[in-house]
């Protein structure tokens, strides 16, 4: 089938900061994206697991966005921008879509 | 003295100190128990609802008085100055630096709506009453420490921490909302409201509260074994006399408020517990820097199980001893 | 009507629908408080069960009549029949285009269970007796509203938008089988079986329902902000008008069924209600085309609120003005 | 003979094996009914809880006696010999291959905590005490057979199955350690303890298992669909034959140890039982080759609903004989 | 270690669908995939959130199915068929995978 | 915005081996790494669904681990030391991170 080339955007971020982040990519002009749950992990700042925290504080999430290469750069300075100070992980892969008019 | 001891061996082998040092254990063995994180989430809604409604009913049935908003501006200021006193006082006892001290302080001046909850079934079980509208100063008090903290870090420097976005998520955050909005709503159906749903918020209460202690074990425990490096002696000692410096700032201002005896132990109580969920996640956003193992160490690994097992009973012996009770 | 304003103020400081103002309430000011999906779904299950199985007792106790028999089919095609008068009073009232109107219209000859609830605690704390097999209608009434709404939909096209597997979802979709199984569980054991479980399913069950109703005001209120822009005023009043009139075919029905006040309030609160969990889902799969923010903040933020607030009480005076009650 | 009938109609028609009837049902006509994962496990977190602490609270009322150390004992041998005969008996009634065969094995030396909570709650209903500290036997008889499934795979090879972190996940898996430190918390606190949380652990303990057990029969239902054809009519056999044999040797060790009527049934129900948690945890980890559906089909779909439904009261009939009750 | 090339397909789509979707593509050959929890998105239709939701209707859920390159066009094509009217997102991405006899 | 190569190792497995896992991947040096829940699956030993278990034996989960290139060999080896004799699969993406200092 005929596929569109796009970039795959996938942000590891803290729970506290998901509506700064969804509100800085979206005036950076990505309209879609998908919130992932995330069990637990282990970066420098250690590990943490979902079932040990009572914490509202301590959890994290993933956003995927999928995007059009030209709109790539400016979604990354707008998360840049919202990771920079927090613990988190950016991950950018090509990817190839369906439905290309939804991006 | 000897009565202190007592209550105190009382209070250690109830079923609810019994079910958070169970969590503990299980925690410090490493094993895999755990409560869903859905499931600990529904069991405070339901202690907040319950606790709020509580309180209102109350309220209906004795009347508001004077003691009402006088209390409430006694909690908002303790809870805007007891981060200052923390600051001084994790300063002097330990090397931790100036922002890290900050994040702790805020944690301190607010308060921990679980360490209320079980002084509430201390008096319970003791038959002691209490003033109903203590509820809405654990509210008033969860907020205000905040600003201190930020203020304390932003001292000197341009930090610009807090936004709109962050005062409302702080002001309207979930507990806040579910605790002073039960307590309207207890407050507006009075004891008619109660019947209805007691066999609801009271029947199962005390069973709810061993099985969210649990829980609380389980946390304070993983904490303490992922933390406590970052823990030197003189923090940990922090971990316990703040507590009891704070539940006597809480003491000196239940007499002048004229509060009962119960709710002496209350303000006492609010006074000297230190935040889990608020402060820590408003932390997260305005101080990222902030190394949350230090200020969720010492708040749940430390001060939460010191005030449950030796700080409740201990703050009722001062405060029946000063009404005479 | 004096008495209808008694009865309407004193519904409206229950806790129950107190609780739900406490959700919209902090949906609107966009607090964080949320219940989590699957507490939300277990509180769903526990009322479903409880009410099953209530009616089910309640059954055994009188004796099956032919009432349950004629009462059955009263429903279905009222399920049925609905959502022809829905769909005509949308089409006048508003702009909404035929595939639209034809999926809200589906949703209002369906039912929404936990306005059958709130309906059946408002009885409850009336002290009046109703029919336990409503519930068995309850559960009737779920699937054939659907039907409607698709051949509303294919009239003159060629539309093939039932398969087999959607009507096997549809007919034996969670809430169907457990209303009607504890239902049957409530039935065959009887008196004997409500002992075992009452402390389960009595005791603490309007306590449940406040945090139910809590988690649809939130889920309402958020429904309302993402959803009130696609409604315009002629929408909005098709969602009270439709209720009222949906109550009156019920109360119609009810007359000619010669059911008790209880039976007559429980059978014009099916037909006032509008479905917001079994609809929606088959919806979504047979019209994917039509847009869920219309029918679902039709359904849950005008219908379901107007209902709970003012529908229930009205119907309950209208219910008892004809029994003399 | 005619009272066991009766016992066994009785026990048939219960809301708790109507719960289990219904959510077989509902996963054989593969409705969408379904308990969030998070809700299964905090009813089984309160089931463990409630029962610990009741086997708690009745050991100290009754005092500990030498029964109490001589019940854990036979347990455990129990536990370890049981799967040797398991392993026979299917090898000889089916061709399951040597590796299935030792998993199935370890499961029926094992026991359903489930399985055990239903005997207790027959025992309830029809006013029949048993041993507080069968609880303790219950925890006890969890993993030695484990280990015997372990040496009937490794017999005549190299095998290293066992390392030390799967010993501690097994000795310390959240059930057992939630299950003994809730009975040494009953045990501690006592009658008073039961007073303050009897409102959460007893009224609405039958109701909840419901719940429970709704769930259990959606498991098991969907186990059967999944699993069935990896079971021939020999294993099917065995599923049923094994229980008999199991509870006829815990027959014997309750005649030796001198139990009561209740406590004579519930060893008989631990050692009738499979385990379906534990086990198959471990030997997900130990032995991977291993079918996971030959083992979870033959204990959850076969082994569990014969001992909820005929099991119980057969071997309730023979301790009440043998017992002259 | 010997990895081989492959195809990983992300479906982003609505609960209600899943069962249809998973038997659309197992009826194009595919026997493996592993399907993910969202907790929330944004698109042309809208942001939800799985805590804002009591209605089965709206939840969405991530079907990701690993195949070898010649596989994906069926699997593509059944994708669509059942995507094509409902709201929902297809990314292709290549990796490369261990034990290439499973797919 | 500046990005560096970097390779995304996401491995499905049962939630049994997940501490045996992560612990094998932190032994190859690797510190970072992301727990996802799933929800159900499909693959050659059949399908399951985490509604549909009781059991802890049961459910399965991912953990993704980016790693610079130079870490992917020891990582793989790791993991298939675990993953080899349970179900479960390993699949490899090329992608591009910020603050490669991080890896
Ligand atoms: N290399 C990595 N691969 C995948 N996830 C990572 C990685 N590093 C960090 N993370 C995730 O990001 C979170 C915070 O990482 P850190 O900022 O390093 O503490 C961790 O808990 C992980 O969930
Ligand atoms: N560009 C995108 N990137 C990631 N996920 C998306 C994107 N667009 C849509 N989605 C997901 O697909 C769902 C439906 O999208 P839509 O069909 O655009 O309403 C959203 O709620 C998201 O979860
Ligand atoms: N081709 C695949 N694509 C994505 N996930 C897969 C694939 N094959 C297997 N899985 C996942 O791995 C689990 C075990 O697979 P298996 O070892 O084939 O039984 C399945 O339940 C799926 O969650
Ligand atoms: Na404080
Ligand atoms: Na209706
Ligand atoms: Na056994």
């Amino acid at each position: 089938m005929q596929t569109h080339r796009a970039k795959r955007v996938e942000i590891t971020i803290e729970q506290v900061m998901q509506s700064r982040l969804t509100t800085a990519i979206e005036n950076a002009g990505v309209t879609g994206y998908t919130i992932l749950p995330v069990f637990g992990g282990s970066g420098r700042s250690g590990k943490w697991a979902r079932a040990g925290q009572i914490s509202r504080a301590e959890g994290m999430l993933q956003v995927v966005c999928i995007v059009r290469p030209e709109k790539l750069d400016p979604l990354l300075k707008a998360a840049f921008a919202v990771v920079e100070k927090h613990i988190g992980v950016v991950c950018v892969t090509d990817c190839e879509v369906l439905r290309a008019e939804r991006f | 003295m000897a009565d202190i001891f007592a209550l105190a061996a009382q209070n250690l082998i109830s079923p609810v100190v019994l079910s958070f040092a169970l969590g503990l254990f299980a925690a410090l063995v490493r094993s895999d128990l755990s409560v869903p994180e859905a499931v600990a989430k529904a069991l405070s809604i339901y202690l907040l609802f319950a606790i709020g409604f509580k309180g209102g009913v109350s309220v209906a049935d004795h009347g508001i008085d004077a003691g009402l908003g006088l209390s409430l501006l006694a909690g908002v200021i303790m809870s805007a100055l007891i981060p200052f006193i923390a600051f001084g006082l994790l300063r002097v006892l330990s090397s931790i630096d100036r922002l890290n001290a900050a994040a702790v302080a805020g944690h301190y001046g607010s308060i921990s709506i679980v360490t209320f909850v079980a002084a509430t079934s201390v008096l319970e079980s003791q038959g002691i009453a209490a003033e109903g509208y203590m509820v809405a100063v654990a509210a008033a008090m969860e907020a205000p420490a905040i600003l201190s903290a930020l203020w304390l870090v932003s001292r000197g420097s341009n930090g610009h921490r807090m936004d709109s976005t962050l005062w409302r998520e702080i002001l309207l955050n979930g507990s806040i909302v579910l605790l002073v909005g039960s307590f309207i709503i207890g407050f507006a159906t009075g004891p008619e409201g109660m019947e209805d749903i007691s066999g609801f918020i009271v029947a199962p209460f005390t069973g709810v509260l061993c099985l969210f202690l649990l829980d609380m074990g389980l946390v304070a425990g993983r904490g303490m074994q992922k933390g406590h490096h970052v823990l030197g002696m003189g923090a940990i000692l922090f971990g316990v006399l703040m507590p009891v410096t704070g539940s006597i700032i809480g003491f000196g201002c239940a007499l002048l408020l004229g509060l009962s005896t119960g709710g002496t132990l209350l303000l006492m109580t609010l006074s000297a517990s230190a935040s889990y969920i608020a402060v820590p996640a408003a932390m997260r956003v305005a101080l990222p820097e902030a190394n949350p193992s230090i200020y969720l160490t010492l708040s749940l690994g430390v001060t939460f199980p010191f005030n449950l097992v030796a700080g409740i009973p201990l703050y009722l012996a001062l405060a029946q001893a000063a009404n005479g009770g």
